[in-house]
């Protein structure tokens, strides 16, 4: 399963470099102010580049982990330090590469910059480190690790009610965690029981034979799913989203909107599925559920909101239902729709927060009835956030859509019904951010709307590679699909394997053999796209 | 009927026990209830001793030696903060120490 | 035989005394002077059941620094003032205590009495106490051998302990903070806001005998004495019953 | 012929280039770039056209596959062009027409400070536009199918400062959405039925479906349909989407883009033809908004809304023709009506532009003196449209009624509902025209505007914008330009003109396409009959004979009628113009009512739902900590000897325990 690769010190230097980073900040002397940024810029972009060598030399055509490390580290009790990258983690890792420095480069804290940048610094390290940690104890502490630095960033720098966003989202999701401790403790030791040996939290190992009970697995399936559930977050588990992104600073409604969120889908497809395949689909009618609730609930609530960033907080739940939607169809076309979404997602909301930010910074105020007629003093920006709404509500041709649609065939593939219902969170999308942006950007000019000024060229440079990625991934998704395909089916076959309930009903269509359904490679899962007629 | 015993010195030290503690709880002063720390130390020393004795082990005097070194750091820092809180308030007692309170 | 007996007993009575005197007298010097009466009863014990070096130890340490220590911190804090020992501010709980005691005292005695000879735990085999070297040997080797890392700690708490001392007790620059200063007043203060009224009354023998059973008090806590009360009375009236006790620890 | 996606890419360039530079290209360079692109892509395709014909029947088809867009396993997605007979004749008339539009925009434009981003915009339209006929696949249309859409969105809310005309954008593209659910299900049925989404493969599978299986996928396309084709009944949008400028109306709400429902139905014909009840539903839902939009479009004032009522009207014949399988009619009046209606259009536009941007005909009046070219080309237009022979409007409005006379069942039914349309297309269409050109006198000498009734007024999804019927009075160079008793219009320039001219001219005969007589007169016909199976034929001869004639008389005696009312005044037009009419049913106003009031407090309800009970909860728990909390902290008083206190008490405890333990 595990590739060996001679460039196997990128991936520690992936999650190296980032906490390097926040040390050098650490020591750095206080009144330097004006080195923190580009110290941790340079940190940063090194990360990003890092990730993007990762992507080129990234081999498309293997299914299984490439760039693993595996070091013992706590032998007595079997944890090791395995991190490995495939087709699924691959996107997130460069994603998280790119949108950090991003970020940092398209807001500036209002006070101490010091540790504000050094828990940037951290919180990159320990996401890269989420994404890429094939150890149940190592993905715990990665995914808690991430929980530090944005509480302190949104409750130092984040806006009038941080601490108590700050503390709610802490507490809200290590709430979660508990659970997830819990479960993965008990799947190391009922694994042990089951095939004896030695006692191991290694993924793969365990994955490849659990040897534990459907019973337990759903048990502790469970357990992992509502730690999930609550990151990512799926209706009713939600609350804490909206809260933590008016509240925090714009970079850090970026980093939780690109990064963050996705941490809990990537965690239902790594440790959900892959991890208990036959309890994924025992619980697979309710997550669709939750998921087409998420889209829209979520989508609903969003058109309601009168603060912008509370607007988008709420969109990002309603997408993030995409995704677990697509996830839970367990059909490759889905599961790939699924991923397609957590990147486009990331670059989509993450620029729609920074133009929020950079129209707070003008305005001082997110109040939608506040804003209008924006267009008329600040074309560029406007046209900008056109693009991006767009993207964002799946126009064709921009990124948001390619995910959105290979997520609902999935789904529509699995079961029509949640299909059906859940491409009418397409219409609500077109209403609910058309309609804000109607409301903000459109009508007169009034009073201060008419006097702010333009986006800076140095804003646009920041949002011109979130554009650039806009249209290159709307237009040639193929990018991604190619490289994450073998990986999903990699997956989807452990899944049919593992699951002897788990019909992939190869369905008779209609007509000669299409020839793109025997263009497609390996066709091991072709039939995977019929449904259950 | 009584035989002399080790239980004995178990009971001396019971006894120099509950005096001390009786003492921490009921005096106010912070000297003499440090004063009833040591006397509860003590006794548990006793105990050890004796254990040790009747048990022929060097383990309850290893014990009592660390209890004595441990004793003496308490009692340095210890009367250090008194002494710290005094020289503010020279008629400081236990009860006015009180601004931990929840 | 008759001598251990003799010396335990003799030990034994300078021990409880001196406890007793602790807890009883009002002048902190007299209680610190008690303290080294017991101490030096314990050191005695010591010898009797073969404990040398630690009756040494307990001499120097206890009996030559710590209550040196202590008597040093009343005269240099000038703080040997008398404590008004029958007035306490929770009165039930001091005859709750008064109690308790009596009743730990009486069962851990009833239980050791049970016991009697039995005592739990076996025979040492790794390190027994007789057996040719002398104790204090005995106990270097177990010091320096088994709990030789205890040791290298202690040394490490004894240095932390000065260290923190010194920093303690430096005289901080600036003047002298009050406690009004402190962010909610001293104890008192914030007890007489949940008990108003209660600052007026002056406890007096009468009234602390049906303050158990006062409805107004369900919390049986009694009334606070007024700081200043101590003050105002230096030379309280001595309870008859702590006289005789004093009279013969001091003997 | 591997030059296919030029057709699109040049209008993407010109897209590119003014998104980059426009402001600084400014005007009028932009203006003519945009234009060139176009035209570029119209002479690619007249010469693809040419090179295809020099193939034999039935193997005019090229596809050009330039990459893979979406590869997911086996659903995979070629960005693929497909020009066959169908897509090139789409292409000819969306380019041909588009240039035309694009040089009057030129002038109609002139002087409005965002006049590169409209030619921006414009560009980006017809380059959605034509990916949507050239796609070979049912997503790459889908993208054209969205392009055009959120293109009609920014030009609508082109100027964007009036709040009607920005709510009116985001209702057209709301609206489009609703019909994009049916087109992405419809979709998704079609690859799980033939396992791909390829037109050609789905025609060639199309054959071998089950009945039910085509009936439920025909629907669903058949609603995307009613979406961006406005019919019942999800037309409501095109109205208000008159707040754009007018050429945007000509291209987008007129000619091009609202026709694409047309063309994608044309396109899955094999499947409609196994479809069963779905084309009487198609073929019924057309004829039922032809006369309704016909009706509403009897009691309007504002020029605009007339000609868009109109437009719903004649989309609702090509639905009835689709809806009897008679594709080449809903081709034949789908090219026709593009050059008549954006005559008509333009006409109208100019009309605009020289009565300082007044759209209320109550205030025109004899404007046939000040401005002959465009009375003389509407003129041509009118005649068109009112299906007087020998002018285009005629014939094809004619070969769809044919068409649906022998749909079975009840096609005469069906036919009837038609006349009816045509019978008030003929009214309404006189009705303006002497409203406009003629009436004897010039109203807006003597009419004020507040002497006149509020028209009725388009209301939208939230009732937060007002009339979309008023134009936008204030953008740009026109700020000053108000209707005055003294104003006296004056003809455009020629850049306006010049389109109306060419336009006229192809109304008058773009009839020859496919004249009844003979059958080797059926050019359109014969061109596209490899694309369409299931064509059905036309009643015999002598039957069609009837049949136009009496289509001829309706049509005349709407317009006589018409006459008497307005030119001769022997009828009052209040008895003619029923509220009923001017607000086309009550429809939109019902949905508006649903929408903004029961609709919108439900979704308010959602909204404080999530609020109060979902994060009450959690904010509940949290209380409760906090409470509790309040509660224990009593215990700490502070005083080190409670503490000593609890201690003791603790070892107490611990001893009567053991105590107790022993004794028993």
């Amino acid at each position: 399963m595990i590739a060996s690769n001679s460039l196997n010190w990128l991936v520690p230097a992936l999650i190296g470099v980032p906490f390097v980073g926040a040390l050098v900040l650490a020591v750095m002397p206080a009144r330097r102010i004006e080195l923190f940024r580009p110290v941790a810029l340079l940190f940063s972009a090194t990360t990003g580049i890092l990730a993007i060598y990762l992507l080129t030399q990234f081999n498309g055509d293997e299914a299984g982990f490439q760039f693993a490390v595996e070091q013992p580290w706590v032998e007595e009790i079997g944890i090791s330090l395995t991190f490995g990258v495939d087709g699924i983690s691959l996107f997130l890792i460069v994603l998280t590469g790119l949108i950090f420095p991003i970020a940092m480069l398209g807001a500036t804290p209002h006070h101490d910059p010091k540790p504000y940048y050094a828990w940037l610094c951290v919180l990159m390290g320990a996401s890269m480190g989420v994404f890429m940690a094939l150890d149940l104890v190592l993905f715990f502490v990665f995914f808690e690790l991430v929980l530090v630095p944005m509480y302190f960033l949104i409750g130092l720098w984040g806006y009038a009610e941080r601490t108590t966003a700050a503390t709610k989202f802490f507490l809200y999701t290590m709430f979660g965690s508990a659970l997830m401790l819990v479960g993965l403790v008990a799947t190391a030791v009922l694994h042990q029981r089951g095939v004896g040996g030695e006692l191991t939290f290694n993924l793969l190992e365990i994955a490849n034979d659990p040897g534990i009970s459907n019973v337990a697995a759903r048990v502790i399936f469970v357990a992992f799913a509502v730690a999930f559930a609550i990151k990512v977050p799926l209706v009713p588990l939600h609350t804490w989203l909206p809260d933590a992104h008016t509240q925090a600073p714009t970079a850090g409604s970026v980093i939780l909107a690109a990064v963050m969120l996705k941490l809990g889908t990537y965690g239902f497809l790594r440790f959900g599925i892959y991890l208990f395949p036959e309890a994924a689909v025992w619980a697979k009618p309710v997550l669709l559920t939750m998921a087409v609730l998420g889209i829209t609930y979520g989508a609903i609530a969003a058109t309601m909101q009168t603060d912008l960033k509370r607007l988008v907080a709420y969109s990002s739940i309603a997408h993030l239902g995409f995704v677990v939607l697509g996830l839970f169809s367990l059909t490759v076309v889905g599961i790939e729709g699924g991923i397609l979404i957590m990147v486009n997602h990331g670059i989509t909301t993450g620029a729609l927060f920074l133009l929020v930010g950079m129209v707070y910074e003008r305005r001082h105020t997110r109040e939608i009835s506040q804003l209008s007629g924006l267009q008329k003093s600040a074309p560029l920006l406007a046209a900008v956030m056109t693009i991006v709404v767009l993207a964002s509500v799946g126009l064709p041709g921009l990124n948001g859509f390619p995910g959105e649609l290979l997520a609902l065939l999935g789904a529509f593939q699995t079961s029509r019904v949640w299909g059906i219902i859940a491409v009418t969170g397409v219409i609500l999308a077109a209403l609910y951010l058309l309609w804000a942006y109607q409301r903000t950007f459109h009508g007169p000019a009034t009073g201060e709307n008419a006097k702010i000024p333009d986006m800076r060229p140095s804003e646009f440079l920041v949002m011109a590679p979130l554009l650039v990625l806009i249209v290159v991934l709307g237009l040639f998704p193929g990018l991604m699909l190619d490289r994450m395909e073998p990986s999903v089916k990699a997956l989807i076959d452990h899944v049919d394997e593992s699951v002897d309930g788990f019909e992939q009903s190869v369905y008779e269509f209609v007509g000669p053999a299409p020839a793109s359904t025997s263009g497609a490679e390996g066709g091991g899962h072709s039939g995977s796209s019929g449904g259950e007629g | 009927m009584f035989t002399f015993g080790d239980s004995w010195y178990l009971v001396l030290a019971a006894i120099i026990f509950a005096i001390g503690a009786v003492g921490l709880i009921v005096r106010r002063n912070p000297l003499v209830m440090f004063m009833c720390v040591e006397l509860m130390l003590n006794a548990v020393n006793l105990t050890f001793v004796a254990f040790g004795n009747l048990l022929n082990d060097v383990g309850g005097q290893t014990v009592v030696f660390f209890v004595l070194v441990v004793a003496a750091a308490e009692v340095v820092v210890g009367l250090a903060i008194i002494v710290a809180i005094m020289r503010r308030r020279a008629d400081a007692n236990a009860d006015d120490l009180s601004l931990l309170r929840g | 035989m008759r001598v251990e007996v003799f010396t335990f007993l003799v030990a034994g009575a300078i021990c409880v005394g001196g406890a007793l005197g602790v807890v009883l007298f009002r002048n902190p010097v007299h209680n610190a002077l008690s303290l080294v009466a017991t101490l030096f009863g314990v050191a005695v014990l010591f010898i009797a059941q073969e404990a040398y070096f630690l009756a040494a130890i307990q001499v120097i340490v206890y009996a030559g620094a710590i209550v040196i220590l202590f008597l040093f911190v009343i005269m240099l804090l000038g703080v040997d003032r008398a404590e008004a020992l029958e007035s306490d501010p929770f009165h039930l709980r001091r005859t709750i205590t008064i109690l308790g005691g009596a009743v730990l005292l009486v069962g851990s005695v009833a239980i050791l009495l049970a016991a009697g000879q039995r005592a739990t735990g076996r025979e040492s085999v790794t390190a027994p106490l007789d057996g040719g070297a002398s104790d204090v040997e005995r106990l270097g080797r177990a010091i320096f051998t088994d709990y030789v890392f205890a040791f290298e700690i202690t040394a490490l708490l004894l240095t932390v302990a000065v260290v923190g001392a010194v920093v303690l007790t430096r005289r901080s620059v600036g003047a002298p903070i009050d406690l009004e200063e402190f962010p909610d007043g001293t104890a008192y203060d914030i007890w007489l806001e949940d008990h108003p009224g209660s600052e007026l009354e002056v406890p007096d023998a009468e009234d602390e005998l049906d303050r158990e059973d006062d409805p107004a008090d369900p919390d049986g806590l009694g009334d606070p004495v007024e700081p200043e009360a101590d003050e105002a009375e230096p030379a309280v009236v001595e309870p008859v019953g702590s006289e005789s006790e004093t009279t013969e620890a001091a003997r | 012929m591997e030059l296919i996606w030029l057709i699109p890419a040049l209008p993407v360039a010109g897209f590119v280039l003014l998104a980059a530079l426009g402001r600084r290209i400014g005007e009028p360079r932009a203006g003519a770039i945009a234009t060139l692109a176009v035209a570029g892509s119209f002479v690619a395709s007249v010469a693809i056209v040419f090179t295809l014909a020099q193939e034999p029947e039935g193997s005019r088809q090229i596809t050009q596959t330039l990459w893979t867009w979406i590869p997911a396993d086996s659903f995979q997605v070629s960005f693929g062009l497909l020009a066959d007979e169908l897509s090139l004749m789409m292409c000819l008339f969306i380019t041909g027409v588009g240039a035309l539009i694009h040089v009057y925009s030129i002038g109609y434009m002139k002087g409005d400070p965002e006049y590169a981003r409209f030619f921006t915009y414009l560009n980006l339209f017809v380059a959605s536009m034509l990916l949507l006929v050239l796609g070979d696949n049912l997503i790459l249309t889908f993208l054209g199918w969205e392009g055009v859409g959120a293109c009609s969105y920014l030009l609508i809310s082109f100027w964007f400062t009036e709040p009607a005309n920005a709510t009116a954008g985001k209702k057209a593209f709301v609206t489009n959405r609703i019909g994009d659910f049916g087109y992405m299900l419809g979709t998704f049925l079609v690859f799980v039925t033939f396992g791909t989404i390829d037109f050609l493969q789905i025609d060639a599978a199309a054959p071998g479906v089950s009945s039910g299986t085509a009936t439920v996928i025909a629907l669903l396309f058949f609603l995307a349909a009613t979406g961006k084709s406005a019919q019942l009944p999800l037309f409501v949008w095109l109205p208000d989407a008159m707040a754009g400028p007018t050429p945007v109306s000509a291209l987008i709400h007129a000619a091009t883009m609202v026709t694409s429902g047309v063309f994608l139905l044309t396109r899955l014909s094999p499947i409609l033809e196994a479809a069963g009840w779905a084309n009487d539903l198609i073929a019924w839902v057309g004829a039922v908004t032809a006369l309704l939009a016909a009706g509403a479009a009897v009691a309007q004032n504002d020029i605009k809304k007339v000609l868009a009522y109109s437009t719903v009207s004649q989309l609702g014949f090509m639905f009835i023709a689709i809806g009897s399988q008679n594709y080449v009619g809903a081709l034949f009046h789908m090219i026709t009506h593009a050059f008549f209606k954006a005559l008509l259009f333009l006409g109208a536009g100019a009309v605009i532009y020289s009565m300082a941007h007044e759209q209320d005909m109550r205030r025109y009046g004899q404007l046939r003196r000040y401005l002959p070219v465009t009375f003389a080309t509407m003129f041509i237009g009118w005649l068109a449209i009112s299906g007087i022979p020998p002018f285009s409007g005629f014939w094809s409005k004619d070969e769809i009624l044919a068409g649906s006379f022998q749909v079975k069942p009840a096609g005469q039914l069906l036919w009837v509902v038609g006349i009816i349309a045509a019978v008030l297309t003929a009214f309404y269409m006189t009705r303006l025209m002497i409203m406009t050109f003629a009436g004897g006198t010039e109203k807006w000498r003597t009419a004020a505007p507040e002497s006149l009734p509020e028209a009725p007024t388009g209301s939208d999804d939230h009732a937060d914008g007002a009339a979309a019927d008023h134009p936008a009075p204030a953008h740009g160079a026109h700020d000053d330009h108000h209707l005055t008793p003294d104003h006296t219009p004056r003809e455009p320039s020629a850049l306006m003109l010049g389109p109306l001219v060419v336009l006229a001219a192809f109304a008058a005969v773009a009839g020859l396409l496919n004249l009844p007589f003979a059958d080797q007169l059926h050019f359109l016909d014969h061109w596209v009959e490899p694309v369409l199976e299931g064509q059905s034929g036309l009643p015999p001869a002598a039957v069609q004979w009837v049949l136009a004639l009496v289509s001829i008389a309706g049509a005349s005696f709407g317009v006589l009628f018409s006459w008497r009312v307005y030119q001769r005044h022997r009828v009052d037009p209040a008895k003619i113009e029923q509220p009923v009419f001017a607000h086309a049913w009550y429809i939109d106003d019902s949905y508006a009512e649903v929408v903004g009031g029961p609709g919108e407090a439900a979704f308010q309800g959602v909204a404080d739902f999530d609020h109060n009970v979902v994060d009450g909860a959690v904010r509940g728990v949290g209380g409760v900590t906090v409470r509790a909390g309040e509660i224990t902290r009593r215990l700490q008083t502070g005083f080190v000897r409670s503490y000593a206190f609890g201690i003791g008490a603790g070892a107490l405890a611990v001893v009567v325990f053991a105590v107790v333990r022993m004794s028993l």
